[in-house]
């Protein structure tokens, strides 16, 4: 699949490629265009999207390209978020002074340095395991951090901790909903391009082929597991960074945040956008998140519309969202 | 820590641990014979409870209640099988997740307009509601010993069936290789079908197990699913009786974890620390046991092969 | 009129995804016979006989084209269990023994008469034809030897009571020694009038139980003849089966 | 299907803000309630929903002359959703109140949403400390009660009757350890025991340890909190664990309307006899708890919750606000000074507020009893703590 699309991409600009660039675009400019005509409300739904679409085009890298079913990336995510409370708990109310801080750039560092360091720790570990044991030995990581977080009683436990001052940065305000929504649309772009260099680099060739062939990539003499555990790294400590983006947006954070119900819905937004398409995470989120919007205005059992809608994506929507668009773009390339 | 509380939580344990089996059986059942990730199988739990829970109403009898619930279970399983379930087993294990996410989204919604989100009690019989002494100053109430009797009867009566019968036979074969057994001539959509039902019925008799001591309520598979999943990751996937001892072991941890783990952590720190301590690692400690294993034993305690 | 051979193959063909496996197969199989498919390893023998029983789908791949008749049943792209139920039955390549079962249980678990015979298959009439599996009874699939899982495997499908049966290069990786009993208890099938469909690499062997041969290369039949014929025309030999 | 997706992208981009805008209607009082109303704390949502619809149809749905336009919102049970529900009130429907929060992590989670714009928050249960103490805001009033204060009141009727040592049960979340925290800050005696256990998504429904341990600690009573479903699942394990005679249970939040009923059913005599604390009984003797009371059952055939109860007195309390300002919705300085004279018939009979805005109020011991027909319900017994006020008032610095 990643064979075609790479061949695909000498020639002139397929439609998948179109489809995209109009869909970054008008997230640069819808939103925007809403909060100016009075619905703040819509622009916070779109920053929400963006933030989790970043997410989950980090859990994209292990899950479409490496073929890694991680089913605790939302452990980052909380990692990411309390990286940003518990500085300016302590900022606020003393204590831990080693961290207490607004600098934005420490919250920054810190979240992606504790993510990278537990995708490193429980990669290492996770990886001795393969298939549907991967799949749980990473929930039971995202699980222990759940509960580890659940019994930081200090920065509120169960009850979650609220971040009272937004992370602090020279020239801008994160308070301003406009200037956090540009930088996390601008984060977005930032870790489409990454995703696309290591997936165009040897490195992402060789991730990519241990997915469809590991038995052939040793019998090569590579190492397959050292990739895999740094795609998990890189990874991780993108989805700590898209939790520093959601703690200063949604100025509270609780463990409910790194349940493995999250997880899934990441892994959901992965899926339903076509695993292993650049943008096909972007496509996920926005539906999930859109649909879910919409429903709940509907009806306050919208989990009903939504599970079946979910249930027949799966059978009639093979590929998700990005492999309709592929089948619809091989379709217009035959003679 | 007297012997006789430590006997009595010994038994408490066991009977978590069986209820554990008896989902995780059913799981065993779909996932290492079919290969297909059931997330919904803790839907067919709460089915289960809220169908004898409606039975007891009507009928008045718990006893006869739940005698019908299981086979009413079975039949939910095997509509919700050959309507969603038959179509994916071509599929790989993420759309298995992410279909049966979705199903456990629409039961329960269905549960809760069908029932109300309030949950249902269940109505014992006095009997069933008292306490037995079976040793000297060890008291249990009836309901659990009754817990303990059933899920060890399915679990031999499991036992049997797939050990000693030509469907147990064909379990056992079509786990190992699907097509070999369709080309000799057996069915195996239905025969699927069957032991998808069988998985059923046993999540629905834990369910209806556990409703008189915690009631039907929406929603109440999704917390032990996951805890069903790690019982068979442990044990080995697709291994009965990795399946049965895991259980049995999360069981036993799990109620011990909450006894003693307090007392054991003053013994080392400040009682404030270990009161905060306690819970937490408690409530981890699971995860972190299945951790432990899979990091030592990838393949779990018992992998299929040893079965 | 020409008699309707009980397996009727006409212009067969099959794909594994979008590579081609088979262009154009065609043979027959009349009621008692037993007939060969030969040729070099990767020339559709296997993907024929997978055809036939309708476990294409369930290997990754696909009969996208003729016929496959089983007395006078158009049984193209059925069910793998419908086409055995109608007293087909499949010796496998490489044995493919329920390693998680007894011998016993491997014998008993798929075993049916669906076309009411009269001389019923049962396991002792099994154990007479093959003895060594008579003291492996409560052994596990996988600790037999190859010999013997060979033997347990034509059980099996000889449990099911069929009228055709197909066997897949049954000695292939075998002794001698075992490969003659093997051979023997063909014998022993044929004369009992089963008919047998079978692919096999030793010429030698077949030559004296099969009546009749096709010479399969590159997914289609390019020599049929009996063995008599087969024996004079020493260039199909050459030619096609690399002897 | 190429020119559907463009369509439908373009459409849902274009679209969105039609369907979506606000109606500004500048002649309506606005009030958003956010409760949960699915899930399974639903039943404690739906009882809120039921008190709120009987406030407005009690007042003819008008305040200050303003017809009153209500919003049920759904938590989920979830405080980031419960937060996000808030945000579309206030951002998008322009409520001038939100009302309601059974739970204390959603109330922490929305709080802020709510108050940065300027708007009233009315809790209707929760009360966590901290929005009594050092987070309390001057647009914030309760209707109900700080978490301490109930279990306070339990120590207080425990030492009255003679206990001399107590067993101690309650999930392991903030609440939870408030109510614990409550309960041995007047309890005097003993506690020989402690049990907090797991709470939340897969809470811990099935007490056989701990109830053991209870049982083997021999203490002369047992204290539990367990709000929702864990509480009638509590008392059903008590009764089968026969400690009805050995250990006398004494619980907060635990034993309501809700519950009773399910008890009743399921044949739990246990819980009979059994005391609790609290602000509010259905039984409390004053008109407006009679009426209250009355109509909610003869509207809904049950006795109603003090979940309830501090719902129905939610929608008073805006109502003496924007009456007091003549439906002035800009006058925020007149409608606060009304609140805080919690001038209304409250149906827990007078209160006064505090400097935090929480009710100075008193508790009362509570039994459990069967009624004249049978229902089972609670009876109030005596005050116990009389117009108490929580602690954290001294950290609020309004």
């Amino acid at each position: 699949m990643s064979e075609t699309k790479l061949k695909n991409n000498s020639k002139p600009r397929p439609l998948s490629f179109w489809i995209n660039a109009i869909l970054l675009l008008l997230l640069a400019v819808v939103p925007p265009i809403l909060f100016i005509t009075g619905q703040p409300f819509w622009l916070d739904v779109f920053t929400r999207l963006v933030i989790l679409a970043l997410a989950a085009t980090a859990l994209n890298l292990v899950l479409g390209y490496g073929g890694l079913v991680s089913f605790g990336h939302a452990a980052y995510l909380g990692l990411g978020a309390y990286a940003v409370g518990i500085p300016t708990y302590h900022a606020l109310y003393g204590g831990m002074d080693a961290i207490a801080s607004f600098n934005g750039f420490l919250h920054l560092g810190l979240a992606v340095l504790v993510s990278a360091l537990f995708a490193l720790l429980t990669g290492a570990i996770s990886l001795r395991t393969r298939g549907v044991n991967f799949i749980m030995i990473t929930m039971a990581f995202g699980q222990m951090i759940f509960y580890a977080i659940v019994a930081l009683e200090n920065y509120g436990g169960d009850d979650g901790l609220t971040i009272d001052v937004r992370s602090e940065f020279p020239l801008i305000s994160l308070d301003n909903p406009l200037t956090l929504y540009g930088l996390c649309y601008l984060s977005l772009l930032m870790a489409l391009f990454i995703v696309y260099k290591i997936t165009r680099s040897r490195f992402g060739l060789t991730l990519q082929g241990a997915r469809s062939n590991e038995e052939r990539m040793r019998s090569l003499g590579v190492n397959c597991y050292r990739y895999q555990l740094v795609a998990i790294v890189i990874s991780g400590a993108i989805c700590g960074y898209a939790g520093f983006l959601l703690g200063n947006f949604s100025t509270f954070i609780s463990p409910e945040m790194m349940d493995w119900t999250r997880s899934g819905e990441l892994m959901f937004m992965v899926i339903l956008g076509g695993a292993a398409f650049l943008c096909g995470p972007i496509f996920g989120a926005a539906a999930f998140i859109l649909l879910e919007e919409v429903l709940r205005d509907v009806t306050i059992h919208w989990h009903l519309p939504f599970g079946l809608l979910l249930i027949l994506s799966v059978l009639f929507f093979r590929g998700g969202l990005s492999g309709a668009l592929d089948r619809l773009r091989s379709q217009g390339d035959k003679p | 820590m007297e012997a006789s509380l430590l006997l009595i939580q010994l038994l408490n344990g066991l009977q978590l641990g069986i209820l554990l089996f008896l989902l995780s059986a059913g799981l065993t059942l779909t996932f290492g014979i079919m290969d297909f990730v059931n997330l919904a199988h803790g839907s067919l739990y709460m089915l289960g409870a809220f169908i004898c829970a409606s039975l007891t109403q009507l009928t008045g009898s718990f006893a006869l209640a739940a005698l019908l619930a299981v086979p009413l279970t079975a039949l939910c399983g095997l509509l919700i099988e050959m309507v969603v379930i038959r179509q994916l087993y071509s599929r790989n294990h993420l759309d298995h997740v992410l279909a049966t996410f979705g199903l456990i989204l629409c039961l329960d919604t269905i549960a809760e307009i069908v029932w109300s989100p309030a949950g249902i009690a269940i109505a014992l019989p006095d009997i069933l509601n008292g306490q037995l002494e079976v040793l000297p100053g060890v008291v249990v109430p009836v309901f659990r010993l009754l817990i303990i009797a059933v899920g060890l009867l399915a679990a031999a009566g499991l036992y049997l069936l797939v050990n000693h019968t030509k469907l147990g036979m064909l379990i056992r074969a079509g786990a190992s290789n699907r097509t070999m057994v369709g080309a000799l001539g057996v069915d195996i959509k239905t025969l699927f079908s069957g032991v998808f039902a069988i998985g059923a019925a046993l999540a629905g008799l834990a369910g209806l197990l556990v409703a008189p001591i915690a009631e039907a309520s929406i929603g109440m598979g999704n917390e032990i699913i996951i805890t069903a999943f790690v019982v068979i990751i442990i044990g080995g996937i697709g291994s009965m009786k990795g399946a049965f001892i895991a259980a049995l072991l999360i069981g036993l941890i799990d109620t011990l974890g909450r006894s003693y783990l307090d007392d054991i952590f003053k013994l080392i720190m400040s009682n404030e620390a270990a009161e905060t301590a306690a819970p937490a690692i408690s409530a981890m400690l699971i995860y972190l046991m299945m951790a432990v294993i899979l990091a030592i034993r990838p393949q779990g305690l018992f992998p299929a092969s040893s079965r | 009129m020409v008699k309707q051979a009980m397996l009727n193959i006409t212009e067969l063909t099959a794909h594994y995804g979008s590579s081609q496996a088979l262009f154009g197969m065609s043979l027959q199989l009349n009621e008692g016979e037993v007939v060969t498919l030969l040729g070099r390893n990767g020339m559709g023998k296997t993907t024929t006989l997978h055809s036939i029983m309708g476990i294409m789908p369930s290997i990754g791949g696909k009969v996208t084209g003729g016929s496959i008749a089983y007395k006078n049943n158009n049984v193209t792209g059925n069910a793998a269990y419908k086409i055995a139920r109608l007293g087909l039955a499949l010796v496998p390549e490489g044995r493919q023994i329920f390693p998680n079962l007894t011998v016993r249980e491997n014998l008993i678990a798929t075993a049916a008469n669906r076309q009411k015979h009269k001389q019923v298959w049962s396991e002792e009439r099994v154990l007479s034809l093959f003895p060594p599996l008579a003291e492996r009874l409560s052994s596990m699939g996988n600790l037999l030897s190859g010999g013997e899982q060979q033997m347990l495997a034509i059980g099996r499908a000889l449990m099911t009571n069929p009228d055709l049966l197909i066997l897949d290069d049954a000695t292939e990786g075998l002794a001698p020694l075992v490969r003659n009993e093997i051979w023997q208890s063909i014998a022993q099938l044929k004369q009992q009038g089963l008919s047998i469909l079978l692919v096999d690499k030793n010429l030698k062997d077949i030559m004296s139980i099969a009546d009749r041969h096709y010479v399969v290369e590159k997914g289609t039949v390019v020599w049929s003849g009996n063995s008599q014929k087969l024996e004079h025309e020493t260039w199909v030999r050459d030619k096609y089966l690399g002897v | 299907m190429k020119k559907l997706l463009s369509n439908a992208l373009i459409s849902a981009a274009i679209l969105t803000p039609a369907i979506f805008s606000p109606v500004s209607a500048a002649d309506e009082v606005k009030i958003g309630f956010v409760t949960t109303l699915t899930t399974g704390g639903a039943s404690i949502g739906q009882d809120q929903e039921k008190a709120v619809n009987l406030a407005l149809k009690h007042i003819d749905n008008t305040m200050g002359g303003k017809q009153v336009n209500l919003i049920m919102a759904d938590d989920g049970f979830k405080p980031e959703v419960g937060k996000q529900a808030t945000d579309k009130l206030v951002k998008q429907d322009d409520v001038d109140f939100v009302a309601g929060y059974i739970w204390s992590h959603v109330l922490l989670a929305s709080r802020k949403s709510v108050l940065d714009a300027g708007k009233f928050l009315i809790t209707a249960n929760a009360g966590p400390s901290p929005v009594a103490g050092k987070l309390c805001h001057e647009n914030f009033f309760s209707t109900s009660w700080q978490n301490d204060q109930t279990p306070m009141a339990m120590g207080e009727t425990l030492n009255q009757k003679g206990v001399k040592s107590l067993y101690v049960m309650a999930p392991n979340y903030a609440a939870g350890k408030d109510m614990v925290a409550g309960v041995e800050r007047t309890f005097k005696g003993e506690i020989v025991g402690k049990d907090m256990t797991k709470w939340g998504k897969d809470a811990q429904l099935d007490f056989s340890a701990e109830l053991a341990k209870a049982k083997a600690s021999g203490a002369e009573g047992i204290f539990v909190f367990y709000p929702g479903k864990a509480g009638p699942a509590f008392i059903k394990q008590y009764q089968q664990a026969g400690l009805r005679d050995i250990l006398p249970l004494y619980t907060v939040f635990t034993v309501d309307s809700l519950s009773l009923p399910k008890l009743q059913a399921g044949g739990m005599e246990g819980v009979l006899g059994s005391v609790s604390t609290q602000h509010w009984g259905p039984d409390l003797d004053n008109a407006a708890n009679k009426k209250f009371v009355d109509d909610f059952r003869k509207d809904y055939g049950s006795y109603p919750s003090f979940y309830a109860a501090q719902a129905y007195d939610s929608i008073l309390l805006i109502k003496s606000a924007v009456d007091a300002v003549n439906g002035d919705l800009s006058d925020k300085d007149g409608m606060r000074a009304a609140m805080e004279k919690a001038s209304f018939a409250s149906v827990r009979g007078e209160f006064t507020y505090g400097n935090n805005h929480m009710p100075i109020q008193d508790f009362y011991s509570r039994t459990v009893v069967a009624d004249e027909d049978g229902n089972w319900t609670t009876h109030i017994d005596k005050v116990v703590l009389d117009d108490h006020q929580d602690v954290y008032a001294a950290d609020c610095k309004l």
